[in-house]
């Protein structure tokens, strides 16, 4: 039957990807920082139906995109105060973000079931669009495409040309010496935790407004669970996951790609295949590592507490 | 201002009164909630809360509590050892489902067979096997390539409702059931079904199985050298190590217990009260059992309160959908609520706060 | 004396249940370097945390070069001019040398620059470093180069070091020695902390001694003994170890060419390493940290395995049994980090007893291990080690370094072990209770065990060991008698010459 | 009596699903509206297939319901069980096979709307590749591939369709990286058998894919590329049977409405579909519901060849619920 063209497959993956880079990336912020936040995918679905509903109200999407950053990082400041003023255990705290983030969610989207979302404008960006091959995977997304694709350089740069990011990984490494020479461990984790829950936000609203686009409950399907396991295969670099996002993106899309084109592969085996896939790599990826330090903050998870 | 200061041993008081005052705030902010969505928030609160235990179905609701309650603390007295020791694994889910695909398909491959005592407990060991088998995986992928088996056991979470989905259209399918999905049904055949065993108190074996591993985990974390070895890892791995802990083994070792024990929580779930293998069996009880697992903070005893406790409000959040037409998506942000305030007052335990100007930083 | 450019007023600081300061007082005058004794848990660190902001007093008042001094956090110490070098690190492992120094500068040039001025400066105080190293791979010395050079280049008017030397070798002292007299010559002002009294005779011009928080006696050093310094600091007479002699017995432990790969990151693999230890013997073991001293304990005790003949155990191959299979047949071990290593600082001393115990002292039956038992042991190496605590359920990181480093030596030794191998004994431990520590290796000794002691510090190795051998990036010296080296032919051993031994495969 | 009839409702998913369990809430509002202050409605969303339903449904019992709707294939033993325990409760069941002395069952002839769908897809289509996408092997999804695909060869013998298996009932995303995946192999019609409106959306994007709403209208995506839809109408069915609870008539019945009960129904057909095409299609719906036409109509060969339905030969409802494989000229094989 059909072939698969690699170029359209390109350009889809890179619209399939974007949710969970956007909820990846702000992550790995987060873990960058010291703390692990599994609220991902409670405070995607959050800022998914806020995103929706402020776009609806508004009639802009980008309003749409403004109410679920700002709705991703009030969920996330829960957290922030439970884990950073009450040294709650993160791993809980996140996971009851995640049961309260897809409650208040269902809750808040009762009255927008089977509503259209705002219309929002494609980017085809004039003359490059038009360009034979690249034209068609590069520039002829929509905005946030390449706000995400920004966003990852602009988490490179900041982590690794700036001072301020400096400091947010000092603060993750080993909080007892930064806060030692005087950085305030608990603010700059918060900070960072409230970007974590803006670019969470901003992922969920991108499957509400663009991917699917509309609300319903469940709408995230998991796709938190999976940026937060894209985070540990890149061993926290930004470059890294974006690679592993579209990676992920990649084989979810090429698996049903390769089931239109009627491969005589088992759907139930390309079906699995994103996991296996992900796993696969991160093996040799490690024993490439000779299974030396992944490279994970050296304060991962833990609590800070600064007596004096 | 306030000013958090540790205490020099954490507070038995405290950590007894904690729960209770946690309780009673959600109970106060959760009818604040349940006001503002039009409902009476006090006989709401009742019937989440009291009408389960007490309530004029009492008798057919509080056997359901450890219905619901078994699987999520069979399954988070296994990951709280591994958690103990730093040794995490989230794929529990994962775990679960291919325990009761195993088990269910061992005996499934004696239909029709009446040997009750050669199937059944066949079957149990399959399912612990095959959950033991799913957990394994990640642990040996961390001992001998240094992968990160939070990941790994995630991702199999995936794997395996794929390969549920496929045994529920494929091999397990009924061959009687008209070509839909799902196998026969195991808690209606006599060999496989795993009934109650007092009539009327909800308590089957798996659910037996459950307060066995409490108390058997209780036993080995305080008494023996396995469960010392766990604590000791988890405290201090470098210890550990110096003490004759073999970490790798030990990792391997927590990653069998704990998927041994989703397994037969799984096995136990499909031949009793799920009965059958179907593409929806996974409901996330291995993902509730690791919030039970943290809940009670990592101790059997604090599991098993735990464990009813939010089974309490999955029955009681359901009875105040049926009876008052709350939805269901207040009830998961009450749980959510009730979870927020059990961890934020836990630092009451560790620690006394300060208020006032000298608390001023 | 020079004009005052610290000065202290009665500054009080309480914790929970212990008053950590009180009322402390002292003048520390510009280009003077200012010596603060005290036991362990006497204040010391507590105090200079003061001073440079993390903690904050409740009563007292502080001037800095005349005008009042109050600093909330470090950046305000800092941009007055006062400089730090904690105790234990503030660095991060993960990063580079040149970020972890811009982390502790208020305004650090652009990393380029940077990195130059790292280079520039530590040419110019005889401590080079590569900026772009990752800290995490440095040895001890070089890491606390980089908190130095991290303070050098903010001109500090007042550089802080608290206990700088417990992990450096002679040689880094000496240039560490030799860096601090040119700060001083420059006009800044040290105030510095250590246990160990004869350096501070060689370096400073006044000391100050705190006991239980306050402030007991202020003398000159290069005047006072090191012995009446100490007696100052504990309140009494101290006491100094003996040895009763004993003939050397028959060889116990026996390495033959114990080479291996270091199971750390960034560790140092032994190569060949071959010796004998004799009962009623003790084999001092020198070296500069990093050189392989941690992997040969793990070797020693079990947490590394080795081919089965590489170590023996009277005469029987043990190097690939594991700790507790060792313990049985008497190898006890005594690793150097005692949180977290030898001991789990969040368990019980309890606990911690029957974390090595189980086996000699019978603490665990079929599995299970009794706590009636363990809380006995325990008992009895507080009791018998005179480890300063409420009682055995306390939490071992409640503990001072020195008291926790007597209950961990005491359950070793207490376990009647036939070899003791033991790291760093006394590092970071006041000298009273150093002295306890080593007498009790000394009578262990003379009780027929043979007792390695792996140690930095020369002056312990030359008054405890028979013999004397040195590790240099993983090869081990022939060892030699102690009495009589000299501090030259010691400096060649640690130096790594190894002309008197047989010429080594020098394999990896 | 006075006390108003109890009808109970258990969801397999949420009320706000836009899809299946959307579609049957709108059921249950639609009997409240009928019934007024005669019938009491209760609902349980969210319910999961096995441990849980039964507990659902009998605390539904305790509660007072005189009448059960299990609106999923996986309550089935759940609802048997229960139904069992008290004989004096009527159950229906949905989608399912098993009846008692008071369970009754319930489904729709899906496959009849299918039909429709083919044959507006035959005509519409310009490459000849029709996409499918498919949740679960299941006999009701094949009836609905085969009944659609059989259709458009009718009136289109070149056609080609190309079935994606998503593996889920519901997960937007996916649906649409399907879609996308579909329009990417050159596929320029889209059917489905997912909930969302995520391959709505994406053949908005793409320009010149019709789609069909599948469960509710989704008629936000009218005229274009939503050209008709298949809509479940549960309200008609539901208000006949709490009418005969009411009147004491109550059967343990086995109901497969379709087209004739109103149970199937077809949202309106666009203008972006020709008027003569509509009108075909209009006649095919006139035909299935007075029952004139039945869509799995011989000569059906299966996909091997071999002959299923000999010349005039119609399709048991017996054949239908057991159909596990596809029909000639369908190519791929059903998992498993
Ligand atoms: N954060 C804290 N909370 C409670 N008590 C503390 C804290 N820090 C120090 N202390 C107490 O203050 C006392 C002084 O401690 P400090 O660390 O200043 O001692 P030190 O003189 O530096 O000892 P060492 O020689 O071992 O470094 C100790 O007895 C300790 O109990
Ligand atoms: N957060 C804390 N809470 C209570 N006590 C503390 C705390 N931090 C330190 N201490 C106490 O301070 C005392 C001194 O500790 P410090 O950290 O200065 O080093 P140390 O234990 O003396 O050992 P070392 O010399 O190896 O650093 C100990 O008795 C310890 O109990
Ligand atoms: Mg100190
Ligand atoms: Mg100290």
């Amino acid at each position: 039957m059909g072939d698969i063209n690699p170029i359209l497959l390109l350009a889809s993956l890179m619209v399939a990807s974007t949710p969970i880079l956007f909820a990846a990336l702000g992550e790995l912020i987060v873990e960058r920082a010291g703390v692990l936040n599994l609220g991902v995918e409670g405070m995607m679905i959050t800022g998914a139906v806020v995103g929706f509903a402020a776009g609806v109200g508004f009639g802009s999407a980008t309003m749409g995109f403004i109410a679920a950053a700002l709705a991703g990082a009030a969920l996330s400041l829960i957290f922030g105060v439970l884990t950073q003023y009450l040294l709650s255990n993160q791993v809980a705290t996140g996971l009851a973000l995640t049961l309260f983030g897809l409650g208040l969610a269902s809750l808040i989207g009762q009255s927008y079931v089977g509503i259209r979302a705002p219309a929002t404008v494609r980017l085809d960006i004039p003359l490059l669009s038009d360009l034979p091959v690249l034209g068609r995977i590069l520039f002829r997304h929509d905005f946030l495409v390449y706000l995400g694709l920004g966003m990852v350089a602009a988490v490179w740069y900041f982590l690794n040309r700036t001072r301020a990011g400096l400091i947010l990984k000092a603060v993750g490494e080993n909080h007892e010496a930064a806060h030692a020479l005087g950085y305030k461990v608990v603010r700059i984790r918060l900070a960072a935790i409230a970007f974590g829950g803006a670019m969470a936000g901003l992922g969920g609203a991108y499957l509400s407004i663009i991917r699917v686009p509309q609300w319903t409950e469940g709408l995230t399907a998991g796709a938190g669970w999976i940026a937060l396991a894209i985070v540990v295969f890149a061993s926290w670099r930004p470059i890294r996951l974006l690679v592993g996002a579209y990676l992920f993106g990649g084989i979810t899309v090429l698996q049903l790609n390769l089931q239109a084109a009627g491969a005589r592969v088992p759907v139930e085996i390309l079906s699995m295949s994103p996991y296996l896939v992900t796993i696969i790599v991160l093996v040799i990826l490690s024993a490439g590592r000779g299974g030396a330090a992944l490279g994970a903050p050296g304060s991962l998870g833990r609590s800070f507490h600064a007596s004096r | 201002m306030m000013r958090l200061e540790r205490r020099p041993q954490p507070s038995e008081a405290w950590s007894w009164a904690t729960p209770i005052l946690a309780v009673v705030l959600t109970m106060i902010v959760g009818g604040i909630l349940f006001v503002f969505l039009g409902k009476d928030p006090i006989l709401a609160i009742r019937t989440i809360f009291w009408d389960p235990l007490f309530g004029s179905f009492a008798s057919y609701t509080r056997p359901q509590l450890l219905v619901k309650a078994g699987p999520l603390i069979l399954i988070a007295i296994g990951l709280s050892l591994g958690f103990r020791a730093g040794i995490w694994n989230i794929g529990a889910e994962g775990q679960y489902i291919m325990g009761a695909v195993t088990g269910a398909a061992v005996g499934l491959a004696f239909y029709p067979s009446e040997a009750r005592w050669l199937v059944f407990p066949l079957m149990i060991v399959a399912g612990a096997i095959g959950g033991a088998f799913w957990a394994w995986i990640p642990g040996i992928l961390k001992v001998r390539f240094g992968t990160n088996e939070i990941l790994v056991s995630l991702m199999l979470v995936y794997v395996a409702e794929n390969i549920l989905a496929y045994a529920a259209l494929g091999p397990l399918k009924n061959p009687e059931g008209m070509g839909f999905p799902g196998s026969r049904n195991l808690a209606r055949w006599d060999t496989t079904a795993n009934p109650e065993l007092i009539a009327g108190t909800g308590m089957h074996w798996g659910v037996a199985f459950a307060f066995i591993a409490v108390i058997a985990a209780y036993v080995l974390l305080s008494r023996h050298t396995l469960g010392f070895a766990i604590r000791v890892t988890g405290a201090s791995p470098r210890a550990a190590a110096f003490s004759g802990v073999d970490p790798k083994r030990l990792v391997i070792l927590a990653m069998l217990i704990s998927g041994a024990l989703a397994g037969l929580a799984g096995i136990f779930e499909v031949t009793g009260p799920a009965g059958q293998i179907s593409i929806d069996f996974g409901v996330g009880y291995g993902f509730t059992a690791i919030i039970v697992a943290f809940l009670g903070r990592l101790h059997p005893i604090g599991i098993l309160l735990a464990g009813l406790l939010l089974a309490l409000t999955y029955i009681g959040g359901e009875m105040a959908q049926l009876q008052l037409g709350l939805p269901a998506a207040a009830i998961q942000l009450f749980q959510g609520m009730l979870l927020f305030f059990l961890l934020a007052l836990d630092v009451l335990t560790n620690f006394r706060p300060r208020f006032g100007a000298d608390a001023a930083a | 004396m020079s004009e005052v450019l610290l000065s202290l007023k009665g500054l009080t600081k309480a914790y929970p249940g212990v008053v950590a300061n009180e009322d402390v007082s002292f003048d520390i005058g510009a280009g003077e370097v200012h010596a603060l004794l005290g036991e362990n848990g006497a204040g010391k660190s507590t105090l200079v945390k003061t001073i440079y902001g993390l903690v904050r007093p409740d009563s007292g008042s502080m001037t800095l070069a005349g005008a009042p001094y109050e600093p909330t956090e470090p950046s305000q110490a800092r941009a007055r001019g006062v400089a730090m070098v904690f105790q234990h690190f503030s660095l991060f492992d993960a990063l580079n040398v040149a970020d972890n120094i811009a982390l502790g500068m208020e305004k650090p040039p652009p990393m380029g620059e940077l990195a130059q001025r790292i280079r520039d400066v530590s040419e110019a105080y005889g401590l080079p470093l590569n900026p772009s190293r990752t800290v995490g791979d440095l040895s001890a010395g070089e890491r606390q180069r980089v908190e130095i050079i991290r303070c050098l280049l903010q001109d500090p008017k007042l550089l802080i070091m608290d206990e700088p030397t417990s992990v450096l070798t002679p040689q880094e002292v000496e240039i560490l020695f030799h860096t601090l007299r040119k700060l001083r010559e420059e006009g800044t002002s040290i105030l510095y902390i250590s246990h160990k009294l004869e350096e501070i005779r060689a370096l400073c011009e006044t000391a100050t001694i705190l006991r239980l928080g306050k402030v007991v006696a202020t003398c000159d050093p290069r005047e006072t003994s090191a012995r009446q310094m100490a007696e100052l600091m504990v309140g009494s007479v101290l006491h100094v170890p003996e040895r009763a002699a004993a003939p050397p017995g028959e060889v116990v432990l026996e390495l033959a060419g114990l080479s291996a790969p270091s199971p750390r990151a960034f560790g140092t693999a032994l190569k060949d390493v071959s010796l004998q230890v004799r009962k009623g013997e003790v084999l001092g073991i020198g070296g500069v940290a990093g050189n392989g001293q941690d992997e040969l304990l793990l070797a020693l005790s079990g947490e590394m395995r080795t081919k089965p003949q590489m170590v023996q155990l009277k005469g029987q191959p043990v190097g690939h049994r594991p700790p507790d299979a060792r313990r049985a047949l008497g190898l006890l071990a005594a690793p150097e980090e005692r949180n977290g290593h030898a001991s789990a600082p969040d368990m019980t001393l309890t606990e911690n007893a029957a974390l090595t115990a189980r086996v000699r002292k019978k603490l665990s039956r079929n599995g299970f291990i009794s706590w009636r038992r363990s809380k006995g042991y325990a008992e009895e190496v507080i009791k018998d080690f005179d480890v300063r605590t409420p009682g055995p359920g306390n939490a071992a990181r409640s503990l001072s370094g020195g008291n926790l480093q007597k209950f961990v030596i005491g359950r070793e030794i207490l376990q009647a072990p036939e070899v003791l191998v033991v790291n760093q004994p006394t590092w970071g431990v006041d000298a009273s209770a150093a002295a306890s520590i080593r007498q009790a290796l000394l009578d262990l000794a003379a009780k027929g065990a043979a007792v390695i002691v792996v140690s930095q510090d020369l002056d312990e190795l030359m008054e405890i060991s028979d013999r004397f051998a040195a590790l240099n990036a993983g090869v081990l010296t022939a060892p030699r008698p102690a009495k009589g080296l000299t501090m030259e032919q010691i400096g060649l051993m640690l130096g790594g010459a190894h002309d008197m031994h047989e010429a080594e495969a020098d394999h990896a | 009596q006075d006390d108003p009839l109890t009808v109970g409702f258990i969801y397999v998913g949420p009320v706000g699903d836009g899809g299946w369990t959307y579609q049957h809430d709108q059921g249950r509002l639609e009997v409240e509206e009928h019934f007024g202050d005669a019938v009491e409605t209760i609902y349980q969303e969210n319910v999961p297939e096995g441990a849980d339903a039964a507990r659902a449904i009998t605390q539904m019992v305790l509660a007072g319901a005189d009448l059960i709707f299990t609106t999923s294939f996986g309550y089935m033993d759940a609802t048997a069980e229960v139904a069992e325990q008290f004989p004096d409760v009527k159950f229906e069941h949905a989608t399912g096979y098993i009846r008692g002395d008071n369970l009754a069952t319930y489904d729709s002839r899906f496959y009849e709307g299918r039909a429709v769908e083919g044959l507006i897809a035959g005509h519409l289509t310009e490459s000849n590749r029709i996409g499918y996408i498919g949740s679960f092997p299941i006999p009701e999804v094949i009836q609905g591939i085969n009944s659609s695909f059989l259709h458009a060869q009718e009136v289109n013998p070149d056609v080609e369709m190309v079935v994606v298996w998503a593996y889920t009932w519901f997960d937007p995303a996916k649906e649409a990286d399907a879609a996308q995946a579909l329009i990417e192999q050159g596929v320029d019609v889209i059917l489905q058998h997912t909930d969302s409106t995520a391959p709505q959306a994406a053949a908005e994007q793409a320009g010149n894919v019709y789609t069909f709403g599948q469960a509710s209208d989704m008629a936000a995506f009218k005229p274009m590329p939503r050209v008709a839809s298949i809509i479940d109408d549960w309200g008609p069915y539901y208000i006949e049977r709490v009418q005969a609870v009411m009147d004491g008539t109550w059967e343990p019945t086995g109901t497969w409405g379709g087209m004739s009960d109103g149970h199937v129904v077809i949202g309106e057909i666009t203008d972006a579909v020709p008027a003569e095409v509509k009108a075909e299609a209009e006649e095919m719906i006139d035909a299935i519901s007075s029952g004139e036409y039945h869509p799995f109509t011989g000569p059906i060969n299966k996909q091997d060849g071999s002959v299923w339905l000999e010349e005039g030969e119609v399709a048991t409802d017996e054949q239908l619920l057991g159909m596990d494989f596809f029909v000639e000229g369908l190519t791929g094989d059903i998992p498993s």
